[in-house]
């Protein structure tokens, strides 16, 4: 038996490197890869909610997550390769055309 | 019951000459606006002649109501004339000067360009004037009062492209508002405790109120208040700056304006109100004060002026300090007396003055002048007239009321009579002075031929080219004559007991004055004693009789050496007035500068003004304090803007910063609250 | 056995596809754009597709008439018919028609292929709608999520800008993040309460005191959804996106998506009833109001300028969310109803008066391109002057009415400094919509620029949008009306939750077999 | 006593957070790439934990396969090199790192002490593939066919924005706008 | 046609014939000819229109008369609710009186986008004459600020070199500050839920308004900050020296002659009418401020050395007179408030429109150009003259009765106020007088002044209407005054209470 608050501490560590992740990394595509890491982290906890309430209605928010997630990502990264085409670039600090 | 007098047609008519001329006169001729002029005004003083001989048929005071001007709640003030004995005098001299100095001016004024604007002003001023001394409440008086001042002011500035004109024109107008703003706190003082303007409604709450205790209460505050006015109108210290100024206008105007008529207004005002001043000894103090003191320092100033309508403008001034003195010391009747037989000479002596001018091609300064005796004779006669006139020789109109003046003064307190006296010599002299250095000797002017048309009167007989000094036109001596008999025999209205007359019009004015005095007038009023004595001439006792014939000796003795001096200064040796001004230069320099008011006023009160509003009130007011507070507070927000704008460092990661911030005070604040529910 | 009565009822009825029929009517169209846009050649691409796109909206009007006729539960509680949604539903579409009818023009300056363009619209207006009747937070996040994912793409349109891509880029990246967020809040939500229907949220939370877990459920929530209004902290992604993206989308996603978000908000704010949002609200509205009025006010970009005073409108509108007795919570609802829709009027039609002027390439976007403007083209500014009049609040627009109401429900709800900071707010904000005009009629233009005749689908766009900004000023009654009606309808939820769910016996937790 | 099960939830923890961790200091996108789906995988081995097959499956297949497969191959056609460390924003780390420290450390707290105090046994609600797709097709139906809606737009955002110029192919594209 | 029958929708005639005609002007051609003559037979007609307010206003009965009060929207409570009262009456005559005159005026000194400044000139009647007709609140801010929009455009678009500078900061200005006005209504509608100022005003008076006592004063403030913006009381009055140095003539005397009004206007109506205590209690310092404004605006305008400037701070301090009588609760204080109101409205306007004609000739309004212009212009020397009297305060012309009864108001009031205020008559015959020697006296300086033009027609039709209007006035204000003298006696029936309850007290 495992308390659900260690599956819930975890789910949280796991959003918090995402945003961590979104925060110190330069290149786009890690940027990317770390807001899917807060998605999974969001769906453990889902997972051990459902577990814990018995619904499933959890597990298949986590289905739908796990579909808007593969929808975002081909959407972004067609965005990443855009504007790669304008820029050449994958440094975040460098696409900052758009200020003040 | 009275029958209708029409009396606001005596104002109108002139108003309607004024308008005609006005309007239509640039485009029609010279003689067409001399009869529109003179007919209107010759009309009002026709119909005042009519008036006066309906007059002793009327139950006085002869009130008639026009029209409703303001109302506002319950005050209110109409269009409302009033006539008793005063007014009807005022009346008189009014209309009777006015027409004869019309009918000079069609002489005068004939080749001036600005011929039918003359007459215009000239019958507008009419109209104020009469409205002045016809209203029935101190409202409409006061519609008169400052629409003679706007005469005066366009009168004085006539000849506009003359910046001196100008000036000279705003200046009388700015100090007559000065003296305006001190009437305007009196009728309010009037509204607020009488609750009206009405002469007679006034008049009759302040009857029973007993004379204040010397220098306090409402009743001196009104008093003191209405002399502010009258010293602005009638030019008494410290306001009568802008009368010797005034004399930039043409000659009539100053013979008409600033002589005969507005600017005894205030004598007329004060007069009017001596209800009030009755009961104000405080009030009545200052008048007669100011009055003598303006007399003598006015004369002063005379002696050592050049210019022939300065000396004469000094003159008025101190004259009208005499009415002062008179209405000062309570004896109003004198006061008027003097006003009237005033207006005749000093009328005269303008007109005359103006005949010089004229003669010489508009020259001015009396050293320019001389020995004009024969060539201007009808000039000289009656000038001669006029100049007996007011120094005072006996017989003539200003020895009875001026000593009426005297002796009224010495009655209220030997200073005022010593002064009175002192002032008297000194007008003699000045007076003389000018009738010597203009009329005898021999002519030192240039050749007056050669400014012809070229002096400020433009070419006021350019048009017929001839050398020469002439006498003037017929159309300009007839009215001298006539004003020279005037101020011959005008005196003899009002001969005094003492000399074997019983006063005649101290009598006519009688009701108005006397009926009012306040209920124990006992020992405080010295001069209302007096009048009730002058009433019983025949109960007068002996040795008052002769003490005012002693004062009358002295006073003529006064007046014979001011002549004396006079001729021996002018006429005899020449040259001494100019050694004797070397030896007590700093004395002559000061009062030739007429004590240096002038300066002095500009130096206090103009230029601090002037400069003031500039540096600190506009420049530091409005643009530093106001709209730069306004500014930089616009600038705060543009930088503020500014950094709000740099939060947007186009920095993807800085922007999930924020986010993440926000979002984690968010959280922190929300579980804090979940926490410590 | 239950389970398997459970799914004999929740097999849908016509009733169930009657209350979603807008939806489903405009994802048709948007299916057949996509079909045909292979078939129609490039040069009449544009209008043809545009008007297809166009019947399509009017259509879903209609079927959202319909829709309206049969309010009620549908597909097993995840969605609500009441005229609150319908309220929303109607919104978003019509925006979205009056979009389309001012991109036709724009479309072809552009040379954007347009099949794409229109599909994307009428697909995230499905989004929207479904967002605006959803009572179930897995069909809000799936609603939100095609909202959001086709507004980024929109952004990204004219992929050939740096511009136009990095702004996409901004937007989804941070779109993704606020989502996670939102998501993490439905999960700690859905762990608080074990289900995730709003109803049975609202219930259960009516029922006992809320726990902490519900109060950072709400947080994270409150971020996802802060994010997609606009609101400060989390307004940070405006100004960049709106910049670079093109001109009728900003017009668009300034309008419509919020709108959306905000039905969501209202939902979750006072459906729910959500505990401890006072300050929340109360900072974050003053803080909108404040720094997108001061950012505004040195602004040279027009676009940019308007996206700061989209976020202080975003800020006013929060006002009306800050009440905290439930008998004041009607008047605010319609209030931020009444503002979501006059500020789409304004809004749409000044960003379509700015899409028109701005010409190939959105060349001309700064104020300087603007002098002149008055003289140049009367027509086109003194329509722009109208929807700026609006955006300050000048009386007899639908702007005035709109921050009018929201400020009137605040004095009622005593907060009277809230008040005065937005009051003073729009005083400064008039500043900056003023320098528009005033660039626009007393400064003479300096450099050439070029203004095309107005054609006739803009000609229409404008008017619908002029006629709904003055009709919104000068005869408020009617929607207002319809907006308090619909407050009431959401609003019973607090107290007739149980009602709600009798009706719906087979939403029992499903138990292990 | 130590349960087997808490002994196979620390595993795929301590493996996913180390996964997790090592996305974040790995210079390369590519081991980025790698790590990410070796936490996915350690997930999955959470789910089945739980009980929850069929979403451990899809984890598998859909998540650490097809979407990672995605990002690896975006990688390489952009063949992003090592990324440099340039100093973008003060902000990220000066507000950003310690708020999300802040935050996530009260969220810890929060589940530990307010989440009840609820244990989990193994399998603690099995997700059959069947069960799941009962849901999907009643109670779920709507969103799960308007999901279809959202793969289209993904679709054709994808085949929007990542399309080379076509002839319609907008104007002057300009890279620097002023 | 039966005159009563029209009573109740004369104010909506005469309020939206103008803006009709706006409309209208948009569909003509740009022929700038028919133009002007159209919107010149429209303002007439309003102004015949007006006409009919004083003709057939019962005099002697007090409140509001010509009502009409239809329910416009439900939710908020708005009414279409007009009516005038002596008070009002005229200032909706004054402004129908002036547009004419505007559009007489911009006959020829307006050649560039005609079109668009006659139906902005139109739109700014229109929105003038709402101002003073509206007795729904809400009406009265929506016509309030709509004055705004056109004035800021015919400054910024028409006016002189530093429009925008002088548009801007107008705008803002009286932006700013009506928005406090806007609170104070919503927090007294969220109170009472109506906008309608009878019932309001009823309401506050029979104490049915919760917690009104503790708002009061910020009430009182927030619409006192906007009308204070609007006259312009003393500090705020940087705006309008601005405003007018740039704005065509036109637009300077509907500035000056009308919209300065509304602020003074609002104080007697809104301020007095719904706050006598506050009013009451505030008069001291607002007192103070006027009398500031009346000296420190004459002294100011002394040393203009611009024409309009000058004529703007003496409008400065002309207004100060308005605001000192109306804070002085005596009957003449607020007859003669009102009475200045129209008297300077005519006056200044005249002036204006006098300035504007010089600024035809000579481009500029600097003075020192000037000098010794009597010679070749003498009508227009003249004309100047008479308007220039009647705004010092002439007895006979307009300017003097108001003038008296505000002094002798202030002076029952508080005597020192009335002293003070008094020195007023003396400064305005400086500076008007010395401005008029400078400018038309003496010998002409500038050989450019040699050759001017004297009056045209069109310009005598516009400024001599002024002169005739100041003189009946000055003669006769008893016609005016007799409208007023009730209207002003209920809007003081308030104070009598204030003061037997402070007596009480």
């Amino acid at each position: 038996m495992v308390p659900l608050s260690y599956y819930l501490v975890l789910s949280g560590i796991l959003f918090a490197c995402g945003v961590t992740g979104f925060l110190i990394k330069r290149n786009i595509i890690t940027i990317f890869m770390s807001i899917e890491l807060m998605l999974n982290g969001v769906n453990l906890s889902f997972v051990a909610f459902a577990a814990h309430w018995h619904q499933l209605a959890g597990q298949v928010f986590v289905f739908f997550v796990m579909v808007v997630a593969a929808a975002e990502a081909a959407v972004g990264l067609a965005i990443i390769i855009a504007v790669y085409r304008t820029r050449e670039t994958l440094n975040v600090d460098q696409v900052n055309l758009l200020k003040l | 019951m009275n029958p209708d007098l029409k009396l606001w047609l005596i104002p109108i008519l002139p108003l309607a000459g004024a308008a005609v001329n006005g309007f239509f006169g640039k485009r029609s001729s010279r003689q067409a606006v001399s009869v529109v002029g003179l007919f209107f005004s010759g009309a009002a003083f026709a119909w005042a002649l009519g008036v006066a001989f309906r007059f002793s048929s009327l139950d006085l005071p002869y009130q008639e109501y026009l029209a409703h001007w303001i109302r506002s709640g319950s005050f209110s003030a109409d269009f409302a004339f009033y006539l008793d004995q005063l007014s009807l005098v005022m009346l008189l001299v009014v209309t009777a000067v006015g027409f004869l100095i019309h009918i000079y001016s069609v002489g005068y004024m004939w080749d001036d360009p600005g011929y039918y604007r003359f007459f215009s002003y000239l019958n507008l001023f009419m109209f104020f004037m009469l409205t002045l001394v016809l209203a029935n409440n101190y409202l409409l008086m006061f519609i008169g009062w400052e629409g003679v001042g706007l005469a005066s002011y366009l009168l004085i500035g006539f000849w506009f492209t003359k910046d001196s004109a100008a000036s000279a024109g705003k200046k009388a107008f700015i100090v007559n508002r000065i003296g305006d703003f001190g009437f305007l706190i009196g009728l309010f003082l009037l509204i607020q405790h009488f609750g009206s303007l009405t002469f007679s409604q006034v008049f009759e709450q302040v009857k029973p109120m007993s004379a204040e205790t010397a220098g306090a209460g409402l009743l001196t505050a009104i008093g003191i208040l209405l002399m502010v006015g009258a010293c602005g109108k009638s030019a008494q210290i410290p306001l009568y700056i802008w009368l010797p100024d005034a004399m930039e206008g043409p000659t009539p105007v100053s013979a008409l304006i600033h002589a005969a008529t507005m600017v005894t207004a205030g004598v007329y005002m004060v007069s009017r109100s001596h209800v009030i001043f009755e009961r104000a000894p405080g009030a009545l103090t200052v008048v007669a004060v100011i009055g003598t003191l303006t007399a003598f320092f006015a004369a002063t100033i005379g002696i050592t002026q050049t210019d022939i309508k300065k000396v004469l403008a000094y003159s008025t001034v101190s004259q009208l300090g005499y009415m002062f003195m008179a209405c000062g010391v309570g004896a109003f009747s004198a006061g008027i007396f003097h006003l009237m037989t005033h207006a005749f000479f000093k009328g005269l002596l303008f007109l005359a003055a103006g005949s010089v001018i004229h003669a010489v091609g508009g020259e001015q300064d009396m050293r320019q002048m001389g020995g004009l005796r024969t060539k201007l004779p009808w000039t000289f006669w009656t000038m001669t007239a006029g100049t007996l006139a007011i120094a005072g020789i006996p017989g003539l109109a200003g020895f009875f009321s001026k000593d009426a003046i005297l002796w009224r003064a010495y009655q209220a307190s030997w200073a005022y009579w010593l002064a009175g006296v002192v002032t008297a010599f000194i007008t003699s002299f000045y007076m003389f002075r000018l009738w010597f250095l203009t009329f005898f000797g021999e002519y030192r002017g240039a050749a007056a031929t050669a400014d012809h048309g070229s002096h400020a009167a433009p070419g006021a007989h350019g048009g017929h080219g001839h050398g020469g000094i002439h006498e003037s036109p017929r159309v300009m001596v007839i009215p001298l004559a006539i004003l020279a008999i005037l101020s011959v025999i005008g005196g003899y209205v009002g001969v005094p007991g003492s000399l074997g007359g019983n006063n005649r019009f101290d009598h006519f004015l009688g009701p108005v004055f006397r009926a009012t005095l306040p209920a124990e007038s006992g020992q405080t009023q010295m001069g209302e004693k007096g009048a009730t004595e002058q009433t019983t001439e025949g109960t007068e006792p002996k040795e008052e009789a002769s003490k005012e014939l002693m004062f009358t000796g002295i006073s003529v003795a006064a007046a014979f050496l001011g002549l004396g001096l006079a001729w021996l200064l002018y006429y005899r040796s020449p040259d001494l007035p100019a050694r004797i001004a070397h030896g007590i230069a700093g004395l002559y320099g000061v009062v030739s500068h007429k004590y240096y008011v002038d300066e002095i006023y500009a130096a206090v009160v103009v230029r601090p003004l002037v400069n003031g509003s500039t540096s600190i009130l506009w420049q530091g007011v409005d643009r530093k304090v106001i709209d730069d507070t306004v500014n930089r507070a616009a600038d705060g927000a543009r930088h503020v803007s500014d950094e709000v704008r740099h939060m947007q460092s186009g920095n993807l990661r800085s922007y999930a910063g924020w986010i993440a911030a926000g979002a984690a005070v968010l959280v922190a604040y929300m579980v804090w609250l979940g926490v410590a529910r | 056995m239950t389970m398997l009565l459970a799914q004999m009822q929740a097999i849908p009825q016509s009733a169930d596809y009657v209350r979603i029929l807008p939806e489903l009517v405009l994802s048709i169209f948007g299916i057949l754009v996509m079909v045909l846009e292979p078939l129609v050649d490039e040069e009449k691409s544009q209008k043809t597709l545009g008007m297809i796109a166009f019947t399509g909206t009017a259509a879903a009007l209609i079927s959202t008439w319909y829709m309206a006729q049969s309010p009620g539960l549908a597909f097993s509680n995840s969605v609500r018919v009441d005229s609150f949604s319908v309220f929303f539903t109607f919104l978003v579409i019509a925006i979205a028609a009056v979009v389309i009818l001012s991109s036709f023009e724009y479309m072809a300056v552009q040379r954007i292929r347009a099949g794409e363009y229109y599909a994307l619209i009428l697909f995230s207006v499905v989004g929207m709608a479904l967002m605006a009747s959803a009572i179930e937070l897995v069909m809000i996040f799936i609603g939100l999520e095609i909202s959001s994912i086709s507004t980024y793409i929109l952004a990204g349109f004219r992929r050939h800008e740096a511009a136009s891509s990095e702004s996409s880029l901004k937007y989804f990246l941070l779109g993704s993040f606020a989502t996670a967020f939102f998501l993490y809040g439905v999960a700690l939500m859905f762990g608080a309460t074990g289900s995730t229907n709003i109803d049975i949220i609202s219930q259960k939370l009516q029922s006992g005191p809320a726990q902490v877990l519900v109060y950072a459920a709400m947080a994270m929530m409150f971020v996802g959804l802060g994010f997609k209004v606009a609101i400060a902290p989390f307004h940070i992604w405006t100004p960049d996106v709106y910049e670079g993206a093109p001109a009728p989308v900003v017009g668009f996603m300034s309008t419509a998506p919020k709108a959306a978000a905000f039905a969501v908000l209202l939902r979750v704010v006072f459906a729910i009833n959500a505990p401890g949002r006072f300050w929340f609200l109360w900072v974050a509205a003053a803080l909108s109001m404040t720094l997108g009025n001061v950012g505004a006010l040195v602004q040279s970009n027009v676009k940019r300028l308007l996206a700061y005073s989209s976020i202080a409108h975003a800020g006013y509108l929060l006002v009306a969310f800050a009440m905290t007795t439930p008998e004041n919570f009607g008047t605010g609802i319609s209030a931020a109803m009444f503002y979501t829709a006059a500020y789409a009027a304004m809004n749409v039609g000044a960003f379509a008066v700015v899409s028109h002027f701005a010409n190939a390439g959105e060349r001309y976007v700064t104020l300087e391109d603007y002098e002149g403007l008055g003289r140049s083209s009367p027509l086109l500014a003194a329509t722009l002057t109208i929807f700026l009049l609006s955006l300050i609040g000048i009386p007899m627009t639908g702007g005035f009415f709109a921050k009018f109401y929201v400020f009137s429900a605040a004095l009622r709800a005593n907060l009277v400094w809230l008040t005065l900071i937005g009051v003073v707010n729009s005083a400064i904000g008039a500043y900056y919509y003023l320098r528009i005009i005033v660039v626009m009629y007393m400064r003479e233009s300096r450099k050439e620029v070029p203004v095309s005749p107005i054609p006739l689908g803009l000609a229409l766009a404008l008017g619908i949008s002029i006629l709904a900004t003055l009709y919104l000023g000068i005869l408020p009654n009617r929607v207002l009306q319809v907006a308090q009606h619909s407050a009431q309808d959401l609003l019973p939820d607090l107290t007739s939750a149980p009602a709600s769910t009798a009706q719906t016996p087979h939403q029992q937790p499903i138990s292990r077999p | 006593m130590i349960s087997i099960h808490l002994i196979l939830f620390l595993a795929f923890g301590a493996v996913a957070v180390a996964g997790a961790v090592n996305l974040l200091v790995q210079r390369h996108p590519i081991n980025s790439a790698l790590s990410l789906i070796a936490v996915m995988a350690a997930l999955a081995g959470e789910y089945l934990l739980l009980g929850a097959e069929f979403v451990a499956a899809v984890q598998v297949i859909v998540y650490a396969g097809a979407i990672m497969v995605l990002f690896v191959f975006v990688i390489m056609l952009l063949n992003a090199g090592v990324e440099e460390q340039t100093k973008g924003s003060r902000v990220a780390i000066l507000f950003g790192v310690p708020g999300m420290l802040l935050g996530s450390l009260l969220l810890a707290w929060v589940v530990l002490k307010h989440s009840g105090t609820g244990e989990v046994a193994v399998g603690a609600l099995p997700g059959a593939p069947n069960v799941i797709g009962g849901l999907l097709f009643h109670e779920f139906l709507l969103p799960f066919e308007i999901t279809s809606i959202l793969i289209l737009v993904a679709i054709m955002g994808a085949v929007v924005l990542a399309s080379k110029p076509t002839v319609a192919g907008g104007g002057p594209a300009r890279k620097v706008q002023d | 046609m039966n005159i009563d029958h029209l009573s109740p929708y004369i104010l909506t005639l005469v309020t939206f014939v103008p803006l009709a005609g706006a409309l209208l002007l948009m569909l003509l051609p740009r022929r700038d000819r028919d133009i002007r003559i159209f919107s010149l037979v429209i303002t007439l007609l309003t102004f015949g229109l007006s006409l009919h307010l004083p003709v057939y206003l019962h005099r002697a009965q007090a409140g509001f008369q010509f009502e009409i009060d239809k329910p416009w929207i439900s939710s908020p409570n708005i009414h279409y609710h007009m009516g005038v009262d002596g008070i009002s009456l005229w200032l909706v005559v004054l402004t129908t009186f002036l547009s004419p005159l505007c559009v007489l005026i911009s006959w020829k000194s307006v050649h560039d986008r005609v079109k668009e400044f006659f139906i902005l000139l139109l739109i700014l009647e229109t929105a003038l004459i709402g101002v003073f007709t509206s007795l729904d609140l809400f009406l009265f801010y929506f016509f309030w600020e709509a004055t705004l929009i056109p004035m800021a455009l015919l400054i910024g678009v028409f006016g002189h070199e530093r429009k925008v500078y002088a548009a801007v900061k107008f705008f803002m200005y009286t932006m700013i500050a009506s928005v406090f006005m806007l609170a104070a209504i919503l927090w007294l509608y969220a109170r009472t839920h109506s906008f309608d100022f009878v019932v309001i005003r009823d309401a506050i008076a029979q104490h049915q308004v919760a917690n009104f006592p503790a708002a009061a004063p910020w009430l009182f403030l927030g619409f006192f900050i906007a009308f204070a913006v609007k006259v312009p009381l003393f500090p705020f009055h940087t705006w309008l020296p601005d405003a007018h140095v740039e704005a065509p003539t036109a637009g300077s005397v509907l500035l000056a002659g009308v919209l300065l009004k509304m602020g003074t206007y609002g104080m007697l109506r809104f301020n007095l009418g719904l706050f006598p205590e506050q009013s009451r209690g505030n008069a001291p310092w607002i007192m103070a401020l006027a009398l500031v404004g009346i000296i420190y605006g004459a002294l100011v305008a002394m040393v203009q050395p611009n024409m309009k400037k000058l004529i703007a701070y003496s409008s400065v301090s002309h207004l100060g007179f308005v605001v000192l009588g109306i804070f002085s609760f005596t009957q003449s204080g607020l007859n003669g408030a009102m009475f200045v109101m129209l008297a300077h409205g005519v006056s200044t306007g005249g002036l204006f429109m006098l300035a504007g004609v010089l600024h035809e000739r000579r481009h500029t309004y600097e003075i020192a150009e000037f000098g010794g212009l009597a010679s070749p212009m003498p009508v227009y020397a003249a004309s100047y003259l008479f308007i220039v009297l009647a705004s010092v305060g002439l007895p006979l012309l307009n300017g003097f009765v108001g003038e008296f009864l505000v002094l002798s108001g202030a002076f029952q009031a508080k005597p020192i106020y009335g002293i003070l205020a008094a020195t007023g008559v003396i400064w305005s015959a400086c500076y008007l007088l010395w401005m008029f020697q400078r400018v038309f006296y003496g010998k002409v300086t500038n050989p450019r002044n040699d050759s001017v033009a004297d009056l045209l027609g069109f310009e005598k039709a516009a400024i001599w209407p002024c002169a005739i209007a100041a003189l009946v006035m000055g003669v006769a204000p008893i016609m005016w005054l007799a409208a007023i003298d009730p209207a002003v006696q209920a809007a003081l029936t308030p104070f009598a209470q204030v003061l037997s309850k402070v007596v009480s007290q």
